[in-house]
Protein backbone atom coordinates (compact mmCIF):
# COMPACT_ATOMS: atom_id res chain seq x y z
CA UNK A 1 0.00 0.00 0.00
CA UNK A 2 1.40 3.75 -0.98
CA UNK A 3 1.01 5.93 1.37
CA UNK A 4 1.47 9.23 -0.77
CA UNK A 5 1.04 12.69 0.60
CA UNK A 6 1.64 16.25 -0.73
CA UNK A 7 4.42 18.97 0.92
CA UNK A 8 4.48 22.18 1.04
CA UNK A 9 7.34 24.65 2.00
CA UNK A 10 7.03 28.15 2.70
CA UNK A 11 9.23 31.33 3.24
CA UNK A 12 12.87 30.75 4.10
CA UNK A 13 12.58 27.03 3.63
CA UNK A 14 10.93 27.79 0.30
CA UNK A 15 13.85 29.62 -0.68
CA UNK A 16 16.50 27.50 0.68
CA UNK A 17 15.32 23.96 -0.88
CA UNK A 18 14.39 26.25 -4.28
CA UNK A 19 11.13 24.49 -4.34
CA UNK A 20 7.64 25.23 -2.77
CA UNK A 21 5.65 21.64 -2.98
CA UNK A 22 6.54 18.34 -3.76
CA UNK A 23 4.76 14.50 -3.60
CA UNK A 24 6.23 12.11 -1.06
CA UNK A 25 5.56 8.50 -0.90
CA UNK A 26 5.71 8.12 3.06
CA UNK A 27 8.17 5.01 4.50
CA UNK A 28 6.63 2.65 6.22
CA UNK A 29 8.26 3.66 9.18
CA UNK A 30 7.15 7.28 8.68
CA UNK A 31 4.11 8.12 10.74
CA UNK A 32 4.43 11.31 12.57
CA UNK A 33 5.34 14.74 11.65
CA UNK A 34 8.57 13.95 13.95
CA UNK A 35 9.46 11.07 11.47
CA UNK A 36 9.00 12.47 8.52
CA UNK A 37 11.53 15.50 9.64
CA UNK A 38 13.94 12.88 9.97
CA UNK A 39 13.17 11.00 6.63
CA UNK A 40 13.74 14.45 5.17
CA UNK A 41 17.00 15.66 7.16
CA UNK A 42 18.35 12.54 5.52
CA UNK A 43 18.20 13.82 2.54
CA UNK A 44 21.44 16.01 2.34
CA UNK A 45 23.22 19.05 3.89
CA UNK A 46 20.60 21.64 3.30
CA UNK A 47 17.94 18.92 4.58
CA UNK A 48 19.72 18.33 7.31
CA UNK A 49 20.28 22.11 8.11
CA UNK A 50 16.85 22.85 7.94
CA UNK A 51 15.17 19.88 9.46
CA UNK A 52 17.96 18.19 11.85
CA UNK A 53 16.27 19.76 15.26
CA UNK A 54 18.52 22.88 15.04
CA UNK A 55 16.08 25.07 13.65
CA UNK A 56 12.53 26.35 14.70
CA UNK A 57 10.15 24.27 11.81
CA UNK A 58 6.66 24.11 12.18
CA UNK A 59 4.04 22.09 10.36
CA UNK A 60 0.30 22.23 9.56
CA UNK A 61 -1.67 19.25 8.08
CA UNK A 62 -4.51 20.28 5.65
CA UNK A 63 -4.45 23.82 6.83
CA UNK A 64 -4.26 23.08 10.55
CA UNK A 65 -1.34 23.68 12.65
CA UNK A 66 0.13 20.19 14.26
CA UNK A 67 2.32 19.39 16.76
CA UNK A 68 5.68 17.17 16.01
CA UNK A 69 3.44 13.47 17.19
CA UNK A 70 0.67 14.49 14.85
CA UNK A 71 0.15 11.30 12.71
CA UNK A 72 -0.14 11.78 9.09
CA UNK A 73 -2.03 9.91 7.00
CA UNK A 74 -2.22 9.16 2.96
CA UNK A 75 -3.56 11.75 0.90
CA UNK A 76 -2.67 14.72 3.69
CA UNK A 77 -1.45 17.82 2.65
CA UNK A 78 1.59 18.71 4.94
CA UNK A 79 3.52 21.55 5.27
CA UNK A 80 6.80 23.25 6.78
CA UNK A 81 7.55 26.72 7.15
CA UNK A 82 9.52 28.75 9.91
CA UNK A 83 7.60 30.84 12.69
CA UNK A 84 5.05 32.74 11.65
CA UNK A 85 5.42 36.72 11.50
CA UNK A 86 1.72 38.43 10.06
CA UNK A 87 0.14 41.64 11.54
CA UNK B 1 -19.28 30.26 10.05
CA UNK B 2 -17.33 29.42 6.33
CA UNK B 3 -14.15 32.15 6.28
CA UNK B 4 -17.05 34.94 7.19
CA UNK B 5 -15.30 38.13 8.58
CA UNK B 6 -11.63 37.50 6.89
CA UNK B 7 -10.10 38.24 3.82
CA UNK B 8 -6.75 38.22 2.61
CA UNK B 9 -6.00 40.39 -0.36
CA UNK B 10 -3.52 42.30 -2.09
CA UNK B 11 -5.25 45.72 -2.44
CA UNK B 12 -5.94 48.25 0.49
CA UNK B 13 -9.00 48.48 2.45
CA UNK B 14 -10.76 51.66 3.65
CA UNK B 15 -11.14 51.25 7.46
CA UNK B 16 -13.81 54.26 7.44
CA UNK B 17 -15.63 51.99 5.25
CA UNK B 18 -15.22 48.80 7.25
CA UNK B 19 -16.12 50.39 10.55
CA UNK B 20 -18.84 52.06 9.70
CA UNK B 21 -20.49 49.11 7.63
CA UNK B 22 -20.45 46.98 10.38
CA UNK B 23 -21.59 49.86 13.00
CA UNK B 24 -24.52 50.58 10.88
CA UNK B 25 -25.30 46.38 10.66
CA UNK B 26 -26.66 46.71 14.06
CA UNK B 27 -28.63 48.85 16.35
CA UNK B 28 -27.44 46.73 19.77
CA UNK B 29 -23.96 47.41 18.56
CA UNK B 30 -22.50 49.99 20.85
CA UNK B 31 -18.76 49.42 20.84
CA UNK B 32 -16.17 49.26 17.74
CA UNK B 33 -13.04 48.50 18.86
CA UNK B 34 -10.49 48.32 15.35
CA UNK B 35 -6.71 47.79 15.15
CA UNK B 36 -4.83 48.95 11.63
CA UNK B 37 -1.56 47.88 11.48
CA UNK B 38 1.32 49.51 9.47
CA UNK B 39 4.26 48.70 7.59
CA UNK B 40 6.87 50.94 9.88
CA UNK B 41 10.26 52.38 8.04
CA UNK B 42 12.15 51.10 10.86
CA UNK B 43 12.69 47.03 12.04
CA UNK B 44 15.52 45.70 14.53
CA UNK B 45 17.54 49.31 13.83
CA UNK B 46 17.33 49.33 10.07
CA UNK B 47 15.63 51.16 7.46
CA UNK B 48 13.36 49.25 5.61
CA UNK B 49 12.23 50.18 1.82
CA UNK B 50 9.40 47.93 1.22
CA UNK B 51 8.49 44.33 2.70
CA UNK B 52 6.75 41.20 0.66
CA UNK B 53 4.15 39.62 2.40
CA UNK B 54 4.10 35.92 1.81
CA UNK B 55 1.45 33.62 3.29
CA UNK B 56 -0.52 30.14 2.70
CA UNK B 57 -3.40 30.25 0.52
CA UNK B 58 -6.30 28.16 2.08
CA UNK B 59 -4.21 27.88 5.75
CA UNK B 60 -4.72 31.35 5.59
CA UNK B 61 -8.11 31.45 5.47
CA UNK B 62 -9.24 28.47 7.88
CA UNK B 63 -6.49 30.08 10.50
CA UNK B 64 -7.98 33.83 10.42
CA UNK B 65 -11.60 32.01 10.56
CA UNK B 66 -11.03 29.75 13.35
CA UNK B 67 -9.33 33.08 15.45
CA UNK B 68 -12.28 34.60 15.22
CA UNK B 69 -14.46 31.37 16.07
CA UNK B 70 -12.53 30.52 19.35
CA UNK B 71 -13.43 34.59 20.13
CA UNK B 72 -16.66 34.67 19.66
CA UNK B 73 -17.08 31.76 22.45
CA UNK B 74 -15.34 33.80 24.44
CA UNK B 75 -17.04 37.08 23.99
CA UNK B 76 -20.38 38.25 23.35
CA UNK B 77 -19.58 39.60 19.92
CA UNK B 78 -21.95 41.04 17.79
CA UNK B 79 -19.25 40.82 14.47
CA UNK B 80 -15.71 40.19 13.52
CA UNK B 81 -13.85 41.32 10.99
CA UNK B 82 -9.66 40.41 9.62
CA UNK B 83 -8.20 42.22 6.37
CA UNK B 84 -5.02 40.96 5.96
CA UNK B 85 -2.91 41.98 3.12
CA UNK B 86 -0.38 40.30 0.82
CA UNK B 87 2.42 41.23 -1.52
CA UNK B 88 4.34 43.88 -1.71
CA UNK B 89 4.14 46.43 1.24
CA UNK B 90 5.87 49.90 1.79
CA UNK B 91 6.36 51.84 5.28
CA UNK B 92 3.14 53.37 5.89
CA UNK B 93 0.90 51.23 3.84
CA UNK B 94 -1.88 49.38 5.67
CA UNK B 95 -1.20 45.77 6.77
CA UNK B 96 -4.07 44.34 8.49
CA UNK B 97 -7.03 45.25 9.91
CA UNK B 98 -8.95 43.56 12.78
CA UNK B 99 -12.63 45.06 13.63
CA UNK B 100 -14.81 43.95 16.29
CA UNK B 101 -18.49 45.46 17.55
CA UNK B 102 -20.42 44.34 20.57
CA UNK B 103 -22.99 46.17 22.45
CA UNK B 104 -20.22 46.95 25.07
CA UNK B 105 -16.81 48.29 25.09
CA UNK B 106 -14.72 45.76 27.19
CA UNK B 107 -15.71 42.70 25.13
CA UNK B 108 -14.95 45.00 21.67
CA UNK B 109 -11.29 45.81 23.36
CA UNK B 110 -10.66 42.02 24.91
CA UNK B 111 -11.76 40.68 21.58
CA UNK B 112 -9.37 42.79 19.76
CA UNK B 113 -6.67 42.19 21.20
CA UNK B 114 -7.06 38.88 21.80
CA UNK B 115 -7.60 38.35 17.91
CA UNK B 116 -4.22 40.28 17.14
CA UNK B 117 -2.22 38.39 19.27
CA UNK B 118 -3.45 34.89 17.69
CA UNK B 119 -2.84 36.40 14.66
CA UNK B 120 0.86 36.89 15.61
CA UNK B 121 1.64 33.40 16.19
CA UNK B 122 -1.29 31.14 14.47
CA UNK B 123 -2.11 32.97 11.01
CA UNK B 124 1.00 31.60 8.12
CA UNK B 125 2.10 34.97 7.10
CA UNK B 126 5.92 35.62 6.62
CA UNK B 127 7.69 38.91 5.87
CA UNK B 128 10.63 39.68 3.97
CA UNK B 129 12.09 42.77 4.42
CA UNK B 130 14.38 45.12 2.10
CA UNK B 131 16.39 47.18 4.22
CA UNK B 132 20.05 49.04 3.38
CA UNK B 133 21.85 45.62 4.36
CA UNK B 134 19.67 43.79 1.48
CA UNK B 135 16.53 41.25 1.83
CA UNK B 136 15.89 39.50 5.16
CA UNK B 137 13.43 37.30 6.77
CA UNK B 138 11.85 38.87 9.86
CA UNK B 139 12.11 36.72 12.55
CA UNK B 140 9.40 35.47 14.78
CA UNK B 141 9.24 37.15 18.36
CA UNK B 142 9.03 35.58 21.44
CA UNK B 143 7.22 38.51 23.06
CA UNK B 144 4.31 37.51 20.31
CA UNK B 145 3.81 34.37 22.01
CA UNK B 146 4.24 35.40 25.28
CA UNK B 147 1.07 37.71 24.12
CA UNK B 148 -0.79 34.99 22.74
CA UNK B 149 -0.52 32.79 25.64
CA UNK B 150 -1.90 35.71 28.43
CA UNK B 151 -5.48 34.55 26.57
CA UNK B 152 -5.01 30.77 28.21
CA UNK B 153 -4.12 31.52 31.95
CA UNK B 154 -7.23 33.58 32.46
CA UNK B 155 -9.89 30.94 30.42
CA UNK C 1 0.23 70.08 25.31
CA UNK C 2 -3.11 72.61 25.14
CA UNK C 3 -5.99 70.63 25.03
CA UNK C 4 -4.14 68.99 22.19
CA UNK C 5 -6.14 65.83 20.16
CA UNK C 6 -9.30 66.57 22.05
CA UNK C 7 -12.66 67.48 20.37
CA UNK C 8 -16.24 68.29 21.84
CA UNK C 9 -18.35 69.19 18.72
CA UNK C 10 -21.95 68.28 17.35
CA UNK C 11 -21.11 67.55 14.12
CA UNK C 12 -19.90 64.36 13.28
CA UNK C 13 -16.48 62.78 12.51
CA UNK C 14 -15.44 60.89 9.58
CA UNK C 15 -13.80 57.82 11.71
CA UNK C 16 -11.56 56.70 8.47
CA UNK C 17 -9.92 60.20 7.86
CA UNK C 18 -8.84 60.47 11.73
CA UNK C 19 -7.21 57.08 12.12
CA UNK C 20 -5.54 57.48 8.25
CA UNK C 21 -4.55 61.43 8.88
CA UNK C 22 -3.19 59.88 12.80
CA UNK C 23 -1.37 57.11 10.71
CA UNK C 24 0.47 58.79 8.36
CA UNK C 25 1.68 61.34 10.75
CA UNK C 26 5.02 59.17 11.45
CA UNK C 27 5.89 55.96 9.88
CA UNK C 28 7.58 55.30 13.48
CA UNK C 29 3.45 54.26 13.88
CA UNK C 30 3.10 50.49 13.84
CA UNK C 31 -0.22 50.17 15.62
CA UNK C 32 -3.56 52.02 15.53
CA UNK C 33 -6.54 51.18 18.00
CA UNK C 34 -9.83 53.01 18.00
CA UNK C 35 -12.77 52.88 19.75
CA UNK C 36 -16.46 54.14 18.29
CA UNK C 37 -19.14 54.52 20.41
CA UNK C 38 -22.49 54.78 18.99
CA UNK C 39 -25.99 55.32 20.32
CA UNK C 40 -27.82 52.29 20.88
CA UNK C 41 -31.85 51.44 20.62
CA UNK C 42 -32.40 50.10 24.13
CA UNK C 43 -31.15 51.34 27.30
CA UNK C 44 -32.26 49.44 30.62
CA UNK C 45 -34.59 47.55 28.86
CA UNK C 46 -36.29 50.54 26.91
CA UNK C 47 -36.44 51.62 23.40
CA UNK C 48 -34.68 55.30 23.11
CA UNK C 49 -35.71 57.23 20.38
CA UNK C 50 -33.12 60.13 21.02
CA UNK C 51 -30.70 61.63 23.39
CA UNK C 52 -29.16 64.77 24.69
CA UNK C 53 -26.28 65.25 25.37
CA UNK C 54 -24.93 68.12 27.86
CA UNK C 55 -21.74 68.83 29.17
CA UNK C 56 -19.52 71.47 30.56
CA UNK C 57 -17.70 73.96 28.10
CA UNK C 58 -14.54 74.20 29.07
CA UNK C 59 -14.38 71.35 32.39
CA UNK C 60 -14.90 68.92 29.15
CA UNK C 61 -11.84 70.07 27.20
CA UNK C 62 -9.64 69.93 30.59
CA UNK C 63 -10.85 66.79 31.67
CA UNK C 64 -10.43 65.07 28.23
CA UNK C 65 -7.01 66.96 27.61
CA UNK C 66 -5.81 65.63 30.97
CA UNK C 67 -7.34 62.03 30.46
CA UNK C 68 -4.75 61.84 27.69
CA UNK C 69 -1.84 63.31 29.37
CA UNK C 70 -2.18 61.14 31.93
CA UNK C 71 -2.28 57.80 29.38
CA UNK C 72 0.62 59.28 27.53
CA UNK C 73 2.75 59.37 31.08
CA UNK C 74 2.49 55.71 31.44
CA UNK C 75 2.38 54.28 28.06
CA UNK C 76 4.71 55.59 25.17
CA UNK C 77 2.47 56.68 22.84
CA UNK C 78 3.01 58.77 19.36
CA UNK C 79 -0.02 59.89 18.86
CA UNK C 80 -3.75 59.93 20.67
CA UNK C 81 -7.38 62.27 20.35
CA UNK C 82 -10.88 61.95 21.59
CA UNK C 83 -13.59 63.40 19.88
CA UNK C 84 -16.89 63.52 21.53
CA UNK C 85 -20.04 64.58 20.54
CA UNK C 86 -22.69 66.51 22.54
CA UNK C 87 -26.30 67.61 21.50
CA UNK C 88 -28.66 66.07 20.11
CA UNK C 89 -28.30 62.33 19.12
CA UNK C 90 -30.07 59.31 17.74
CA UNK C 91 -29.56 55.45 17.92
CA UNK C 92 -26.49 54.57 15.57
CA UNK C 93 -25.55 58.21 15.40
CA UNK C 94 -21.36 58.26 16.74
CA UNK C 95 -20.83 59.20 20.17
CA UNK C 96 -17.18 59.25 21.02
CA UNK C 97 -13.92 58.20 18.90
CA UNK C 98 -10.90 57.74 21.22
CA UNK C 99 -7.62 57.00 18.70
CA UNK C 100 -4.36 55.86 19.59
CA UNK C 101 -1.23 55.26 17.81
CA UNK C 102 2.14 53.42 19.11
CA UNK C 103 5.17 51.43 17.34
CA UNK C 104 3.98 48.99 19.60
CA UNK C 105 0.27 46.98 19.40
CA UNK C 106 -0.09 46.66 22.85
CA UNK C 107 0.23 50.16 24.23
CA UNK C 108 -2.14 51.09 22.12
CA UNK C 109 -5.27 48.66 23.21
CA UNK C 110 -4.30 49.49 27.06
CA UNK C 111 -4.17 53.34 26.35
CA UNK C 112 -7.26 53.21 24.37
CA UNK C 113 -9.03 51.50 27.06
CA UNK C 114 -7.78 53.70 29.56
CA UNK C 115 -9.03 55.95 27.96
CA UNK C 116 -12.22 55.15 27.62
CA UNK C 117 -12.40 53.60 31.31
CA UNK C 118 -11.48 57.41 32.38
CA UNK C 119 -13.71 59.56 30.25
CA UNK C 120 -16.60 57.46 31.54
CA UNK C 121 -15.98 58.50 35.42
CA UNK C 122 -14.21 61.85 34.89
CA UNK C 123 -15.49 64.08 31.80
CA UNK C 124 -18.65 66.20 32.54
CA UNK C 125 -21.37 64.78 30.00
CA UNK C 126 -24.78 63.89 31.16
CA UNK C 127 -27.13 61.78 29.17
CA UNK C 128 -30.94 62.58 28.86
CA UNK C 129 -32.54 59.68 26.58
CA UNK C 130 -36.25 59.71 25.37
CA UNK C 131 -37.91 56.74 25.42
CA UNK C 132 -41.40 55.29 25.22
CA UNK C 133 -41.83 56.48 28.51
CA UNK C 134 -40.57 59.82 28.43
CA UNK C 135 -37.66 61.84 29.24
CA UNK C 136 -35.08 60.05 31.44
CA UNK C 137 -31.69 60.99 32.80
CA UNK C 138 -29.68 58.28 32.39
CA UNK C 139 -28.02 57.01 36.03
CA UNK C 140 -24.29 56.57 36.28
CA UNK C 141 -23.23 52.70 36.35
CA UNK C 142 -21.15 51.32 39.28
CA UNK C 143 -19.36 48.93 36.73
CA UNK C 144 -17.57 52.08 34.85
CA UNK C 145 -15.95 53.23 38.27
CA UNK C 146 -14.90 49.60 38.35
CA UNK C 147 -13.31 49.71 35.21
CA UNK C 148 -11.45 53.07 35.68
CA UNK C 149 -10.11 51.49 39.12
CA UNK C 150 -8.59 48.82 37.36
CA UNK C 151 -5.81 50.92 36.05
CA UNK C 152 -4.91 52.14 39.12
CA UNK C 153 -4.52 48.62 41.08
CA UNK C 154 -1.28 47.97 38.44
CA UNK C 155 0.29 51.42 38.16
CA UNK D 1 -14.20 91.03 52.62
CA UNK D 2 -16.49 89.74 50.24
CA UNK D 3 -15.78 86.39 49.17
CA UNK D 4 -17.59 85.97 46.01
CA UNK D 5 -17.96 82.81 44.23
CA UNK D 6 -19.44 81.66 40.53
CA UNK D 7 -21.76 78.03 40.62
CA UNK D 8 -23.03 76.55 38.29
CA UNK D 9 -25.54 72.92 37.97
CA UNK D 10 -25.71 70.90 35.82
CA UNK D 11 -28.36 68.17 34.11
CA UNK D 12 -30.68 66.87 36.97
CA UNK D 13 -29.63 69.61 39.17
CA UNK D 14 -29.85 72.36 36.41
CA UNK D 15 -33.49 70.93 36.24
CA UNK D 16 -34.47 71.13 39.54
CA UNK D 17 -33.25 74.13 40.83
CA UNK D 18 -34.12 75.31 37.29
CA UNK D 19 -31.54 77.42 36.56
CA UNK D 20 -27.85 76.83 36.01
CA UNK D 21 -25.16 79.56 37.30
CA UNK D 22 -25.52 82.36 39.91
CA UNK D 23 -23.01 84.56 41.76
CA UNK D 24 -22.73 83.10 45.96
CA UNK D 25 -21.50 85.37 48.50
CA UNK D 26 -19.57 82.63 51.14
CA UNK D 27 -20.16 83.46 54.74
CA UNK D 28 -17.47 83.19 56.23
CA UNK D 29 -17.47 80.00 57.80
CA UNK D 30 -18.32 78.57 54.59
CA UNK D 31 -14.69 76.93 53.31
CA UNK D 32 -14.74 73.97 51.34
CA UNK D 33 -17.31 71.72 49.21
CA UNK D 34 -18.60 69.89 51.79
CA UNK D 35 -19.84 72.83 53.72
CA UNK D 36 -20.75 74.85 50.86
CA UNK D 37 -23.53 71.42 50.03
CA UNK D 38 -24.63 72.42 53.76
CA UNK D 39 -25.38 75.41 53.07
CA UNK D 40 -27.26 75.23 49.83
CA UNK D 41 -28.96 72.72 51.53
CA UNK D 42 -30.42 74.99 53.80
CA UNK D 43 -32.15 77.33 51.21
CA UNK D 44 -35.13 75.08 51.14
CA UNK D 45 -37.33 72.13 49.96
CA UNK D 46 -35.49 71.37 46.59
CA UNK D 47 -32.09 72.12 47.46
CA UNK D 48 -32.24 69.62 51.27
CA UNK D 49 -33.18 67.15 48.77
CA UNK D 50 -30.72 67.66 46.49
CA UNK D 51 -27.65 68.41 48.49
CA UNK D 52 -28.74 66.98 52.33
CA UNK D 53 -26.28 64.12 51.52
CA UNK D 54 -28.90 61.72 49.90
CA UNK D 55 -27.94 62.60 46.39
CA UNK D 56 -24.69 61.40 44.65
CA UNK D 57 -23.71 65.03 43.44
CA UNK D 58 -19.94 65.55 42.25
CA UNK D 59 -18.24 68.99 42.50
CA UNK D 60 -15.47 70.73 40.57
CA UNK D 61 -13.60 73.63 41.20
CA UNK D 62 -12.12 75.49 38.19
CA UNK D 63 -13.11 72.92 35.81
CA UNK D 64 -11.06 70.29 37.94
CA UNK D 65 -13.31 67.35 39.96
CA UNK D 66 -12.75 67.67 43.79
CA UNK D 67 -13.49 65.97 46.94
CA UNK D 68 -15.64 67.22 49.58
CA UNK D 69 -12.96 68.49 51.73
CA UNK D 70 -11.36 70.75 48.86
CA UNK D 71 -10.92 74.47 49.32
CA UNK D 72 -12.91 77.32 48.09
CA UNK D 73 -10.94 80.35 47.27
CA UNK D 74 -12.98 83.74 46.69
CA UNK D 75 -13.52 84.06 42.67
CA UNK D 76 -13.44 80.48 41.80
CA UNK D 77 -15.70 78.88 39.31
CA UNK D 78 -17.32 76.47 41.44
CA UNK D 79 -19.89 73.37 39.92
CA UNK D 80 -22.39 70.67 40.84
CA UNK D 81 -23.31 67.88 39.12
CA UNK D 82 -24.99 64.41 39.03
CA UNK D 83 -22.46 61.39 38.36
CA UNK D 84 -21.11 61.71 34.71
CA UNK D 85 -22.56 59.51 32.16
CA UNK D 86 -20.89 60.27 28.75
CA UNK D 87 -18.76 57.76 26.54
Amino acid sequence: MIHLIKVFYFARLKESLNYSTEDIELPVNVKTIAQLKVHLAERGETWADLFGGQQSIRAAINHGLVDNDAIINSGDEVAFFPPVTGG
Amino acid sequence: MVHMGVRVQTEDFDVGAEITAMRLSSANIGAVVSFVGQVRDLNDGDNVDSMFLEHYPGMTEKALAEIIAQVKVRWSITDALIVHRVGELKPQDQIVLVLVATAHRQEAFEACECIMDHLKTDAPFWKKEQTQHGLRWVEAKTSDEDARHRWKSTT
